[in-house]
């Protein structure tokens, strides 16, 4: 049998699997691992050409059960998500090695289980990425959904929890999705891609509708759109540091992934926007838009709320799956470009800024906003590092996470979206302040007195923080390189493909150039820092030597602001909040429970079964006569 | 090859009889002869598939041909079940030996007898005996531990049988008077005419309500949590494991010869479905092991029966694949419940005491829940895509239902599975944790092998069912291999 | 255009800016004390302060990150102001678009953050808190209006924004053609420049200046610069955006000068906002209009 | 107790005339802009406002209320300083950034005023800080106020407001003066002493007794510098 | 046939009958021994039903004698049937009935309630879980744990 490429790179993958699984007890075991991922990657890379060029590589694995026949295969989509979930799995892993994993052991943690579970998300991620049939697709989704689950459970307690209520979530998707392929099934008689869309030309809108919704909730849990986006942020945060990196890069993504190949490239946008919502003016892709905008603002502010670095970040991991999904519904040129190198922007840069607060972890042993403060002189790269990765969350100049979010407002602007728009940028001015608030508590402000010798994280984790770093701003600077992906992805799904160039996009009504962009900034701040270090040389005082009202303050005191950080707002909009879904959750929580109370009633009652019996023979003798 | 299928039957059930008179003369020859009898059995079922079994074969007993006389109905379905039956008792053999315990192997063997004939049995009547036997070793075996609550178990399991074996009767006249005739093949070719009218509908009706106490039907099934929580967890394996699929399979067997009306399907749709939410919700609150087990398979065979229901035998693969799947899974799990009974709250930990027991845990819940490359996924899917296909509101109701079920059960599941993975509280001394050990362990990881080897031969074992079910299904073969007569054939 | 051309244009445009912002500072200096029945600093008082801040002997500095930030909130809008089309200069401006130039005039504000927190002060730091509220109070009317205008010319790029209001006179600029959305922006550009009654951030009898707490000499210096470019590029951007540009300099800075005196003398009139109340005013009114205005366009 | 030194002032005129053209165009300038501390200590405060307000109209001249002293120029100690009060006063006065100016305003801050008997007042502000000017009157009013700012504006532009350089020269005398009154823990957060090698003002009065008796008590307060080290110099808790 | 009163109305509806007040006895009686009272009445009535379902009034007994067959003869198989269940029922009986003693002995009641109730705390007892249904006791911690984003590890003070 001849071997494709595709089928090296899952052996590739899967002898990774295997090295974690047997000797990821031994010290080299981390770098072991991680040289296995620089292998896989190379194995991709392998097949650029289906980055760059569009096309498909089979895998000669082929099985045929109980009449299902399953297949695999990869295009540019699967290429571009596997580029980036195979990006990050090496640099988390790269993370992990050496300081870190030591510290890991020391605290009792179970190395070997992580670089399994690692290894095991890696590989099951890409076998859900090559699935060519839906069968495939479900088996790849469970699989991920259990690995997942693993990597999250890993640190027990309160993760084990979270890990427990998102396989609950995971399960009820899970099953919506398996629940949707059988009326595939009923209506076209095969799993084959192609059936989908012969079953959707079929299908009534009813139908269709429930397809939809069963299809998009299901992914949609995994991509934690609203109202099932809660299990998410726990369940990242608690994740152990490089893991929380890996699962905040790509995995929710795996979701958007499904829904570009099933929703996006075989119901196809078109179907999906004549599908009218009852009793309103709206289709079913202005609902998908709509979810989109309120899983970007809610998850959002709720972020702001957040005292934990890790919850902060995971909270808008989930956030940005929004503008994700919003580019992608948008789907003109520009709105599916941006959706997609969205993807590739926020893996990025919520990499970095999940390691950079691992990193600060590693030092001080906390990530509580609240514990503290002014490490920058203390950690000032890892300070460089999270300052380039929230400026690339917030999606401003000269990041990456710009041109993502510039491409997703200018789709809305010329489909002429306005309330999109406008809920997409306070989307944005939602994380300026909350990453402004991740960035004051840890880096800024007073140094606390038990930080005082902390030093800067050694450079098994500077390293791949630093790589990271690069990426984030040579994209950023030339957004040209993952565009080009981006426009064989375009063309797999069906969507129109943008006129990109090097440093950004080419459009009559109105281009961007960021190298022009990033030129003048720079220029400006060249300029800046011309007028302002001409004047006379400055003197560095201690932070206690500090306007306090003429008050004496020592180091005693804890001069610094962080506890309620956004006092005004939170007085105006404090009160919005109430749980943010939560009483959702709570509610199908407790109706299950009350249900159960009641069912376990009916097998515990005393004589439960004479009435039991009696209802029977009610029951038939209602059917009977 | 005829005398020898009988001998299935007759050896465990002369055995049960002999078996304390032989613990009088000698202790090794009782010790062993009850294994060897159903090793036995096992070896002449395992011989009869060897040889090149294709084609159903009937045999007549006491030399009388079917209408009249009793007869054996072997298909690779029956004799499936028969090699379970066999084989499952033999798993779960208990084997101590003392005065108290041989009255349990005696009892065992009289189960094993009375189940084996369910398996095979082509008559109503000798159906309806063998099921009363069946409960009689039951009760037995149920009570053996002697305490009150198990007394109190039993007395009440008891009376619903009881109950159960009246409506059987009462069924059974109606259907005799009716007809005439109580062989199956014999009904199944007079059904059309004679029993499908609202008089045959009562008579099914209270023959499933009859047999479905041990089916654990929906509304019959109370004693199920109380008699799993009592019984030794051999026994309650074995009870939910098998005696729960044959009267199943006799369930099934009436419905697809002869009762294949649209009502029938429907209340055993409706009895499916709320067995399943019954029995996943009262699962989910479960403190205790053994009684989560035990709720979560009147689930389990709530989902059969929701398989069973499917018009023209549709479900009869899914039916097939889910009952083996629940009698691997379920017998792996009491297996583990053998030590880990109790309290949930007590196994915190537990999986660093005994690691495997966990892992093989972890597995029997993943494929209970049906994740993809195990077994229960191929069930579940083969479930789904028939439910699927229905026009009929009911059944889309019951794929919600059967779906929003499979998320319950992995909520409750992986519940015990973090427990188990948890970090035991602080005032825990380690030996307080349970372990699971021993020959119980042992059973369990075979179950587990057996799982992880369908899982990876899932292409040959698929097709075996789907042959299996194929003969199953067919009606006419069934009447003209019983009674030749009919299409001219001779034996 | 040749590359010199350019080069020329870059540099200029900044330098353009800095003399009118300087003007403007003293405009709103002047008409604060014109209202209050005062004299007003002189023409050049502007100046003296930013060169005295420069050579003030002690520069304390908290740290490099101060240094730097101080340095980003000049230079972005150095470069934002490159963006901005003039008469007769256009710079990049359709490189980047409006879009594009919203979020350069946000850099300053992320810098002058960065700065803050780094001078270790929980003044400042409650300062920027309630800055970053108050962008967000702010920028959503804003948000709306820049939508609507670009959406009603079809594009993005300043230049052909411009063009399309001057292609008929008065009659075609933004704000006839959008009123409502000329209002909303007026309001929303008022909150933007942090003046009274929006000051909340600043607040110097409660939280001592906010932001500027521990800036002295060229730290203040530099925010002094920034405040004229951050007066010069809001009011010129809502002429861009509503008053048709300027075909000559003395149309331009017309049109700018009126803009910034109608928010500066409504300022000194009104006692301060609190937070919530800035946010409930921002989001209430403004919003509104914008939203018909934007309603109006796509009719 | 030592007195103040009279240490010659080295005239640091630039001999290039482009420079001293721009000397005098900075020293123009600050004289121009002057931004006072908001620091109200007595009863003198009463009559800023009018000076600030539409009558006098202070900003006419370049003159700006601040709030921090960061930011200001000018301190204005308008009235009489209790001991308590004092400590702020000397606290700000050196987080001000130089070159700064005291204005002494009120009779208070001459020579105690008409809290010459007390306790608990400080009587002569210039033995604890250098002042340039004092406005006496009890209280002055706004004109007097404005003229006296008037000729600080003057003394700028001609160079001669160089009291803010005797602080730091005369450092160990006014320190004395503070530890005489404050005890001998006395500490402010500012390192006057390395500020004064900062602005290459140290001389023979800077260092003495003094200084050297709060070297012993100083809590040290080096400034926090950027670490770049990778090994952390314990281990991490 | 319904309209004239035949004796084999009358033992249809009396087998009815029978299972009809066995059942109800079941349902409706509080002791542990009129409930297996119960059962055997109703189990006479099923056994009647059997007997009634092949009886032919026109026949004899089928007994093969020496003379020729009868014209008509009684189905013997129904009576073949009978006698097993009856065999069956008192077996289970029987059964019932020591058990009935033997929880008699350990609970010193037969009251049904009683009897469950007891069965129920030893059940908790022996397995150490708390009874499911508990009218004293709440119920105990939520199995999907609700982890309020704002509420978990906020001031990071839990290890």
């Amino acid at each position: 049998m001849m071997l494709t490429l595709l089928d090296e790179l899952l052996l590739f993958s899967g002898a990774t699997l295997l090295v974690a699984l047997f000797i990821g007890r031994g010290l080299a075991a981390g770098w072991m691992v991680t040289i296995l991922y620089g292998g896989q990657l190379l194995a991709l890379l392998k097949m650029a050409v289906l980055g760059y060029e569009g096309g498909t590589i089979a895998s000669s694995l082929t099985l045929e059960v109980m009449g299902q026949a399953l297949s695999w295969r990869f295009d540019a989509l699967s290429w571009f998500f596997a580029l980036i979930t195979i990006g990050s799995a090496l640099l988390s892993s790269w993370f992990s090695c050496g300081a870190w994993e030591r510290s890991y052991i020391r605290q009792g943690g179970n190395i070997w289980l992580f670089h399994t579970a690692m290894a095991l998300n890696v590989f099951t991620m890409l076998i859900l990425l090559a699935s060519g049939d839906l069968l495939s697709l479900f088996i790849g989704w469970e699989l991920v959904s259990w690995a997942g689950f693993l990597l999250m459970a890993l640190a027990g307690g309160v993760a084990a929890r979270a890990a427990m209520r998102y396989i609950t979530y995971a399960m009820a998707g899970g099953m919506a999705i398996f629940g949707g392929l059988a009326l595939i099934y009923t209506a076209s008689g095969s799993l084959q891609l192609e059936a989908v869309t012969t079953a959707v030309e079929q299908m009534s809108g009813a139908k269709l509708w429930l397809l939809v919704i069963l299809f998009g909730g299901g992914f949609g849990v995994k991509m934690g759109l609203m109202p099932f986006h809660l299990w998410q942020a726990p369940a990242y945060a608690e994740t152990p540091g490089p893991g929380s990196a890996f699962l905040g890069a790509i995995s929710s993504r795996m979701g958007l992934f499904a829904i570009l190949l099933v929703l996006v490239k075989l119901f196809g946008i078109v179907k999906i926007e004549s599908l009218k919502v009852p009793f309103t003016l709206i289709d079913a892709r202005d609902l998908l838009a709509w979810i989109a905008v309120f899983t970007i603002i809610l998850p959002t502010f709720t972020a702001m709320k957040q005292n934990d670095a890790r919850h902060l970040l995971a909270w808008h991991g989930i956030g940005q799956g929004g503008y994700m999904l919003l580019g992608v519904v948008v789907a003109d040129a520009m709105g599916g470009a941006g959706g997609l190198l969205h993807v590739f922007n926020h893996a990025t840069y919520q990499a970095a800024l999940f390691m950079a607060v691992t990193a600060v972890i590693y030092r001080t042993g906390t990530s509580d906003l609240n514990k503290l403060g002014g490490l920058v002189v203390r950690m000032p790269l890892s300070f460089v590092v999270l300052l380039i990765g929230i400026i690339g969350l917030a999606g401003l100049p000269p990041m990456n996470g710009f041109v993502s979010k510039w491409l997703v407002y200018r789709s809305l602007l010329n489909q002429g979206m306005p309330l999109l728009f406008l809920a997409a940028v306070i989307g944005t001015l939602g994380t300026i302040l909350s990453v402004y608030k991740l960035i004051h508590n840890i880096f800024l402000g007073q140094l606390r007195v038990e930080h005082e010798h902390v030093s800067e994280a050694p450079w098994s984790m500077m390293i791949p923080m630093l790589i990271l770093s690069a990426i984030i701003f040579i994209t950023g600077l030339m957004p040209g390189i993952p565009l080009e992906w981006i426009a064989s992805v375009l063309q797999t799904v069906g969507l129109p493909v943008p006129d990109y160039t090097l440093g950004g996009v080419e459009s009559s009504s109105g281009s961007l150039d960021m190298i022009w962009v990033i030129g003048v900034l720079f220029a400006g701040f060249g300029v800046g820092a011309l007028v302002f270090y001409s004047a006379g040389r400055s003197k560095r005082v201690h932070q206690l030597d500090n306007y306090a009202g003429g008050h004496f303050l020592s180091a005693d005191v804890r001069y610094q602001y962080s506890d309620n950080f956004y006092a005004g707002l939170m007085h105006l909009i404090g009160g919005w909040y109430r749980g943010s879904f939560l009483w959702l959750e709570r509610g199908i929580t407790s109706l299950v429970e009350f249900l159960s109370l009641g069912m376990q009633g009916l097998y515990r009652r005393a004589n439960a079964e004479f009435y039991l019996l009696t209802t029977a023979l009610f029951v038939i003798a209602w059917v009977v006569i | 090859m005829s005398t020898n299928l009988v001998l299935i039957i007759a050896l465990p059930l002369l055995g049960a009889f002999l078996l304390p008179v032989l613990m009088r003369s000698s202790m090794a020859i009782a010790l062993w002869s009850g294994p060897a009898i159903l090793i036995y059995g096992c070896w002449i079922i395992a011989d009869l598939w060897l040889s090149g079994f294709a084609q159903p074969l009937s045999v007549a007993i006491g030399g009388f041909a079917p209408p009249l006389g009793i007869n054996l109905y072997v298909d690779s379905l029956a004799l499936l079940f028969a090699f379970a039956v066999q084989l499952l008792g033999l798993v779960f053999w208990p084997f101590t030996l003392d005065q108290e315990s041989a009255r349990r192997q005696s009892l065992m063997l009289l189960l094993v007898a009375a189940s084996t004939g369910l398996a095979l049995s082509g008559d109503l009547f000798n159906l309806y005996v063998f099921y009363e036997l069946a409960a009689v070793a039951t009760f037995g075996l149920a009570s053996a531990s002697g305490s009150g609550a198990a007394y109190v178990a039993t007395l009440r399991y008891l009376i619903l049988s009881g109950i159960g074996s009246v409506l059987t009767l009462f069924g059974i006249a109606l259907i005799y008077s009716q007809t005439g005739t109580l062989n199956l093949a014999h009904l199944a070719q007079l059904a059309p005419e004679q029993l499908h009218n609202s008089l045959g509908l009562t008579a099914f009706l209270a023959i499933l309500i009859g047999i479905g106490v041990k089916a654990e039907l929906f509304p019959v099934n109370t004693w199920v949590p109380e008699i799993y929580a009592t019984a030794s967890t051999r026994l309650s394996a074995f009870l939910a494991g098998l005696l729960s699929k044959l009267a199943l399979l006799i369930i099934l067997r009436l419905l697809l010869l002869i009762f294949h009306q649209p009502e029938a399907a429907q209340v055993i749709l409706i009895l499916g479905i709320l067995g399943v939410i019954s029995g996943e919700l009262a699962a989910w609150r479960a403190r205790e092991m053994k009684r989560m087990l035990a709720f979560s398979s009147i689930g389990q065979l709530g989902m059969i029966f929701i398989a069973m229901a499917l018009p023209d035998g549709k479900g009869m693969l899914a039916v097939l694949a889910l009952s083996l799947h629940h009698l691997i899974i379920k017998s792996g799990l009491f297996m583990l419940a053998e030590d880990w009974g109790g309290a949930l709250e007590r196994l915190r930990g537990s999986a660093k005491a005994s690691p495997l027991g966990a892992v093989l845990f972890v597995l029997f819940s993943l494929s209970l829940v049906g994740m993809p490359p195990l077994p229960g996924f191929w069930a579940k899917f083969v479930l789904i895509t028939e439910l699927a296909a229905q026009v009929e509101p009911l059944y889309l109701l019951g794929l919600a239902v059967f779906l929003l079920a499979t998320v319950v059960e992995a909520s409750y599941l992986f519940r015990v599975a973090a427990t188990l993975y948890g970090s035991p509280a602080q005032d825990t001394l380690s030996e307080e944790i349970p372990k699971t050990k021993g020959l119980s362990l042992l059973t369990a990881s075979l179950f587990g092998a057996g799982v992880i080897a369908v899982a990876l031969l899932i292409a040959p074992v698929g097709d075996g069912l789907q042959a299996i079910a194929a003969q199953a299904l067919d009606v006419d073969l069934y009447i003209t291999t019983v009674s030749p007569a009919v299409s001219g054939g001779s034996q | 255009m040749s590359a010199t051309e350019l080069l020329i244009e870059l540099i200029l445009m900044p330098l353009v800016a800095f003399v009118v912002g300087m003007m403007m500072v003293l405009m709103m200096r002047r008409i604060a004390a014109k209202l209050q029945r005062r004299i007003g600093p002189p023409f050049f008082q502007p100046l003296y302060d930013i060169v005295k801040l420069h050579s003030k002997k002690t520069q304390v500095s908290h740290g490099l990150i101060h240094d730097i930030g101080i340095v980003m909130a000049m230079g972005g809008y150095i470069a934002a102001e490159t963006l901005l089309p003039v008469p007769g200069m256009n710079g990049i401006a359709e490189k980047g678009g409006i879009i594009t130039l919203l979020y350069l005039m946000m850099i300053p504000s992320l810098g002058l953050a960065l700065g803050v927190g780094q001078c270790a002060n929980p003044n400042g730091s409650i300062g920027i808190a309630r800055a970053l509220t108050a962008m967000l109070a702010y920028d959503i009317p804003l948000v709306i209006v820049v939508f609507g205008v670009a959406y009603a010319a079809g594009t993005t790029n300043l230049i052909d924004i411009i063009a399309v209001q001057q292609a008929g006179g008065f009659e075609t600029w933004g704000a006839t053609q959008m009123p409502l959305l000329a209002i909303a922006g007026l309001i929303a550009m008022h909150a933007s420049l942090g003046k009274q009654p929006f000051e909340i951030y600043i607040a110097p009898a409660e939280i001592a200046t906010g932001p500027m707490v521990e800036m002295g000499g060229k730290y203040l210096g530099g925010l002094f610069v920034m405040q004229c470019f951050q007066l010069y590029t809001t009011s010129v951007l809502y002429v861009c955006l509503f008053l048709g540009g300027g075909t000559n300099w003395f149309d331009f800075l017309l049109k700018s000068f009126l803009v910034l005196a109608i928010p500066m003398s409504i300022a000194y009139l009104f006692p301060r906002y609190r937070t919530e109340d800035l946010l409930r005013l921002m989001w209430k009114w403004p919003v509104m209009l914008g939203l018909i205005g934007v309603a109006f366009v796509f009719v | 107790m030592g007195s103040i030194k009279q240490i010659p002032v080295v005239e640091a005129k630039r001999t290039n005339p482009l420079a001293r053209v721009f000397d005098d165009l900075v020293r123009f300038c600050r004289s121009r802009s002057l931004f006072i501390l908001h620091y109200c200590t007595g009863c003198g405060a009463i009559e800023l406002p009018p000076a600030m307000t539409s009558r006098f109209d202070m900003e006419r001249l370049g003159i700006q209320p601040m709030v921090s002293p960061r930011q200001a120029d000018i301190l204005l100690i308008t009235g009489y300083v209790s001991i308590k009060t004092l400590k702020r006063v000397i606290l700000t006065y050196e987080q001000m950034g130089s070159p700064k100016y005291v204005i002494g305003i009120c009779s208070c801050t001459v020579n105690g005023g008409m809290y010459w008997q007390s306790y608990a007042t400080a009587k002569k502000l210039d033995e604890y800080m250098p002042v340039d000017l004092y406005i006496a009157g009890c209280m002055p009013r706004p004109e007097a106020v404005i003229a006296g700012l008037q000729q600080l504006m003057d003394k700028i532009h001609s160079g001669e407001a160089s009291s803010w350089e005797d602080y730091y020269r005369n450092y160990d005398y006014y320190l004395g003066n503070q530890q005489k009154l404050f005890g001998e823990d006395w500490q402010t957060p500012t390192d006057v002493i390395s500020e004064a090698k900062h602005y290459d003002l140290l001389s023979e009065g800077t260092l003495g007794d003094h200084t050297r008796l709060l070297e012993q008590h100083q809590k040290p307060l080096e400034a926090l510098e950027m670490r770049l080290g990778h090994e952390q110099e314990e281990p991490a808790k | 046939m319904i309209s004239a009163v035949t004796p084999e109305l009358i033992l249809h509806i009396t087998a009815i009958g029978l299972i009809a007040i066995g059942l109800a006895g079941v349902v409706l009686s509080s002791h542990l021994f009129r409930m297996v009272l119960a059962l055997v009445i109703a189990e006479a009535g099923a056994n009647l039903m059997l007997v009634l379902a092949g009886y032919r009034w026109d026949a004899v007994a089928p007994i093969l004698t020496s003379r020729a067959e009868p014209a008509a003869m009684v189905d013997p198989v129904p009576q073949a049937l009978v006698l097993t269940a009856i065999v069956i029922g008192v077996g289970i009986q029987a059964l019932a009935v020591s058990i009935l003693i033997r929880i008699r002995q350990r609970y010193a009641t037969l009251d049904r309630k009683e009897a469950a109730e007891r069965m129920d705390a030893e059940i908790a007892a022996t397995l150490g879980a708390p009874r499911d249904i508990s009218q004293e006791a709440p119920l105990g911690e939520r199995p999907l744990p609700p982890l309020p984003a704002d509420q978990i590890n906020m001031r990071g003070d839990s290890p």
